[in-house]
């Protein structure tokens, strides 16, 4: 037995990898196709057209509610998402009202950084007629029956606290039968099944959702009911762009993901092949 | 003022109200006597478990993760506490020291007396130290994972046990203790965390399992009354979807109908 | 690029580097970023608490509906809970927002998330589908789904006994096939994070002139930080000892 | 008497208010409509006012540290509140999308919150390093879809190899969809039965600290 204890097996060293050592290697996987993009290609995966065409078959004049609901720690993955989705609404140049609101406390200054990317005015969009942002609302699941049942008496007044009444965009919105479309974007479950609850399940309100990856398999069940058109992850935003033919950060990802997904890949094998090694060889658990 | 059914939501109107009065029912019913609850092999693993640390002398780790008493969890840290109690017996009574490491010191004086009761009942009431046993890590988040992982390291346990709502740090803490050989059993409600605990620990308790073990083991009718009613929603469920796919193939739409009325 | 937008990319990055350094040890630059963190999320949530309390409470009462001051009186008892004797009277405005909150829920989980699921599942056909493995596909959802609703059964044990734990079995196999597919979606998502904030270094800070130069400072300061007090010159009473209450 | 207008009362609001929002749903009734709408507008203010319990603990707890000199800890204590104090401070003045509070909170705020949920990244490929093992028939087959999945995940290798694609989604719809579902069955149930049980006093989480007395009664 003494051979095996002295001559640490390779399988040992293997397992014995500091997690620093880890970690680095992790990173340099991230660096390197950040530093020289090889550019592979993306599919377009079917949750991705099924969103892409609901919105493109939107008469024109819809109104879709948007609820911009993710906190910072989604924006990296969400926000590339919601702007590819401006961008297709607004290049469709057919008077669709975009009244955004937010379940999430920093959802308003998320949505200044999304339309800072958009920059609505490039497709002659301009705020209070084609699209706008009512707010932050608190408590909810509560916030959205709210305004789903009077949204004038829950919200009187825009983002900024000017008065909903000076905007031409909010004509005829009064509850959730005004509008053809929600969408949520968002990092909370709470939210996400939320809107199911108080917009789908009372009013048939078709509604798109793009949540984080780890969010979509619990959002599936909705989904193969017919509650929700399309759940895409965030993640997808590449797909999305290619769709819009706006590239942007979610394009550029691809290349990093399939790295780091392939030594995601290696690690599993690498650990499996060693603990079974070990364990034949007679080691330990 | 008039009164009229929504049309497409009677069926959901009745089901509310029968499951209303069926779990109602079986809180009182269980006042009675309590229903026998089905194996659940993440509580059967833990006198072998309590067993494998005496044998290596080594003490045995506990925590409810995170979450307030007040918060929308509080069912999963209720359950966890109850699930502590047994394995504070088990502990006392093999002579094992058992640490629970406190993320919201609300809990302390609930976890102190049930550790405290649990001991007495063993007869080992000496054996308590709620000093060293009841240890308060921190209530930021990372801060609790990063000293559990500092315990982790220095008193190297034997068994770890992971009863409550855990978030993001649960895979930092199923990873250190099994790269240190603790066996582990863990149970959360919070679906995001789950395939965490089921890919590194050697037993898990999945979703509403620790509603089921918290209730078992705390014998309160209220919780396992309650369960028993859920029970029974759940084979009303199995029912209408097998008599369902059954009529469909048959090429009918009775069940199809009656749920959409 | 004027000189409030530069500062602010400095200050991002900086909190970056700090947050990440926890990965390799904990250090008093983490600790900085990590209190500076918890401070910011409180004061924002009073900024947008002030916030909707003033759009959606002060704008309609000053504009005559006056049964919002019923609103205002239960906002304001809300903080009686830091009373020693009287924090009962907080229990009030409590009980109207749990009362909604539940009202809300109880009325949609039942048909959302129940009969909903049901139905869809009822549905599902098993004969006369074309191809005809999608018949057979649909009778795995259907065993898969009702497995599951069967495992979840506590207090009839007797429906598990013997040959009948099969079952559960099945159950087991099916959820933990479907962690396996949670279990990687989450490293996408996280990877999709990790990415945004290299992103950011790389493409926002690092082009910024001096910030080549700062980046192996920080790194240099955050290893130093990392010393275990004892071992490391100065500053050594700042070792953090976990508080004594 | 006291003991009933403090727990009964409160309860029986919960009762009133949530039978009220519950019939409107279900029932056409003239005059629930309004009633129902100033409730949940009162519901989304009362959650506004309960946006600064946060900060009132955070005080509770840093002072305490700044107070006993809790070492490492006091002066860390100190920034923390300054920093609720000059978020708060400017949010309220300058306006809460103002262009001095966005500065603010892109500088620190935005960056450390999108910064600690990705670092959880890091914990997991050590994680799936070196404890991702295939030690039973369950661990096996979470690690055969969980490894089918990351592959498709990968965009380059799910375009070389379009079989990843098909196996994602037939996995995606006939294992996990079907799993999850069963799993909400068990969990609507579960919020069902707790909602039951606030309604009718046998769970009384929400009402926040109890009394000796009250926690007997």
């Amino acid at each position: 037995m003494t051979t095996t204890t002295q001559k640490k097996s390779i399988w040992d060293r293997l397992e014995a990898v500091p997690r620093e050592a880890l970690y680095a290697l992790l990173l340099i996987f991230f660096i390197i196709p950040m530093v020289n993009p090889i550019g592979f290609p993306v599919p377009i995966s079917d949750e991705v057209r099924r969103w892409y065409n609901t919105i493109d078959a939107l008469p024109s004049g819809s109104a879709i509610m948007i609820d911009f609901g993710y906190s910072g720690g989604g924006e990296p993955e969400l926000g590339p998402m919601a702007v590819a989705v401006y961008h297709h609404i607004f290049s469709r140049k057919a008077g669709l009202k975009a009244i955004c609101m937010s379940t999430s406390i920093e959802g308003p200054l998320l949505w200044d950084k999304a339309m800072a990317e958009v920059n609505p005015s490039r497709y002659g969009a301009n705020y209070g007629k084609d699209y706008i942002h009512i707010g932050y609302i608190s408590g909810g699941e509560i916030a959205m029956a709210s305004i789903g049942k009077d949204l004038r008496a829950a919200v009187s007044t825009d983002y900024k606290g000017v008065s909903l009444d000076t905007f031409s965009i909010m004509q005829g919105i009064a509850n959730a039968g005004s509008f053809q479309l929600l969408i949520c974007y968002t990092t909370g479950g709470d939210q996400s099944e939320g809107w199911v609850r108080q917009w789908y399940t009372p009013y048939k309100t078709p509604y798109l959702c793009s949540v984080l990856a780890m969010m979509v398999p619990t959002m599936l069940p909705y989904q193969k009911a017919g509650q929700i058109i399309s759940v895409t992850s965030g993640a997808q935003a590449g797909q999305m762009e290619v769709l819009v033919k706006v590239p942007a950060r979610g394009i550029k990802s691809a290349d990093v993901i399939t790295m780091t997904h392939l030594l995601v890949v290696g690690f599993i094998v690498l650990g499996n092949i060693a603990y079974y090694a070990k364990k034949f060889s007679g080691g330990s658990k | 003022m008039s009164v009229q059914l929504y049309p497409g939501r009677i069926f959901a109107l009745g089901m509310l109200m029968s499951l209303t009065a069926l779990i109602i029912l079986y809180m009182e019913l269980s006042k009675k006597t309590l229903p026998e609850f089905r194996k659940l092999a993440g509580l059967d693993a833990l006198p072998e478990m309590m067993g494998r640390a005496a044998e290596m002398n080594r003490p045995v780790h506990f925590t409810t993760g995170l979450g307030e008493l007040t918060g929308t969890v509080a069912p999963q840290l209720v359950a966890g506490l109850a699930v502590l109690g047994h394995v504070s017996e088990l502990a006392a009574r093999v002579g094992v020291k058992l640490v629970y490491t406190v993320y919201q010191a609300q809990v302390i004086p609930l976890a102190t007396e049930l550790m405290r009761q649990a001991y007495v009942k063993e007869g080992k009431a000496d054996a308590f130290k709620p000093e060293e046993q009841i240890v308060y890590m921190s209530g930021e988040q990372f801060a609790y994972a990063s000293a559990v992982q500092g315990f982790a390291e220095r008193e190297r346990p034997a068994a770890n046990i992971m009863i409550g709502p855990f978030y993001a740090e649960s895979m930092l803490f199923a990873e250190t203790f099994f790269r240190i050989g603790a066996i582990q059993l863990a149970g959360t409600a919070r679906g995001y965390q789950i395939p965490f605990f089921a890919v590194v620990c050697d037993y898990l308790l999945i979703a509403e399992e620790i509603y089921a073990a918290g209730a078992y083991l705390s014998k309160d009718p209220i919780q396992v009354g309650s369960i028993r009613g859920q029970d029974i929603g759940k084979i009303i469920a199995l029912v209408l979807m097998l008599a369902g796919v059954i009529t469909t193939a048959a090429g009918m739409t009775v069940i199809a109908d009656l749920l959409k009325m | 690029m004027e000189f409030a937008e530069l500062l602010q990319i400095w200050f991002a990055a900086l909190f970056t580097v700090w947050i990440y350094s926890i990965a390799f040890r904990d250090n008093l630059f983490f600790k900085f970023a990590e209190h500076t963190f918890v401070g910011a999320a409180a004061g924002h949530s009073i900024v947008y608490g002030v916030d909707n309390v003033r759009r959606l409470g002060w704008t309609p009462l000053v504009q005559g509906q006056l049964i919002y001051l019923v609103a205002f009186i239960l906002g304001i008892m809300l903080y009686t809970r830091y009373h020693s004797q009287h924090f009962w009277i907080s229990r009030f405005p409590v009980s109207v927002m749990a009362g909604v909150g539940l009202g809300l829920s109880l009325r949609a989980t039942v048909t959302s998330e129940f009969i909903a699921q049901i139905l869809s599942t009822a549905q599902m056909k098993v004969l006369g589908v074309s191809p005809w493995c999608a018949g057979l596909y649909n009778l795995l959802f259907i065993v898969i789904t009702v497995t599951v609703v069967y495992y979840f059964v506590f207090t009839f044990p007797r429906i598990h006994a013997g040959r009948l734990n099969w079952i559960s079995r099945i159950a087991r196999y099916g959820m933990m096939a479907a962690f396996g597919y949670s279990f990687a979606n989450t490293i996408l998502s996280r990877f999709q994070m990790i990415f945004g904030r290299l992103d950011f270094l790389m493409n926002s800070w690092l082009p910024l002139s001096g910030a080549v130069i700062a980046l192996p400072i920080v790194l240099v300061l955050l290893a130093y930080a990392m010393i275990p007090a004892s071992r490391r010159p100065w500053p050594k009473q700042l070792a953090a000892t976990p508080s004594d209450d | 008497m006291m003991r009933l207008v403090r727990r009964q009362i409160p309860i029986g609001v919960v009762i009133v208010t949530s039978v009220i929002v519950m019939s409107d749903y279900f029932f056409k009734i003239t005059g629930t409509g309004p009633l129902v709408t100033m409730l949940t507008n009162w519901g989304i203010i009362l959650t506004a006012f309960t946006l600064g319990f946060g900060a009132i603990n955070l005080f509770y707890l840093h002072t305490r540290h700044i107070r006993r000199r809790t070492s490492g800890q006091w002066f860390f204590s100190i920034w923390l509140l300054l920093m609720v104090v000059v978020f708060a401070g400017t949010g309220i003045l300058t306006g809460a999308t103002s262009s001095t509070y966005t500065w603010l909170y892109n500088s620190s705020y935005f960056a450390l919150s999108a910064t600690v949920y990705s670092s959880l990244g890091f914990y997991m490929t050590s994680g799936i390093y070196r404890s991702l093992r295939a030690r039973n028939i369950e661990a096996l087959l979470l690690l055969i879809t969980g490894t089918i999945a990351v592959m498709r995940n990968a965009p380059a290798l799910a375009v070389a190899a379009p079989i990843l694609i098909d196996m994602d989604k037939w996995l995606s719809e006939f294992v996990v969809t079907s799993a999850q579902r069963g799993i909400m069955i068990g969990a609507a149930l579960g919020a069902i039965a707790l909602g039951i049980r606030t309604l009718t006093g046998r769970e009384t989480g929400f009402l926040g600290r109890l009394t000796e007395a009250e926690r007997e009664g």
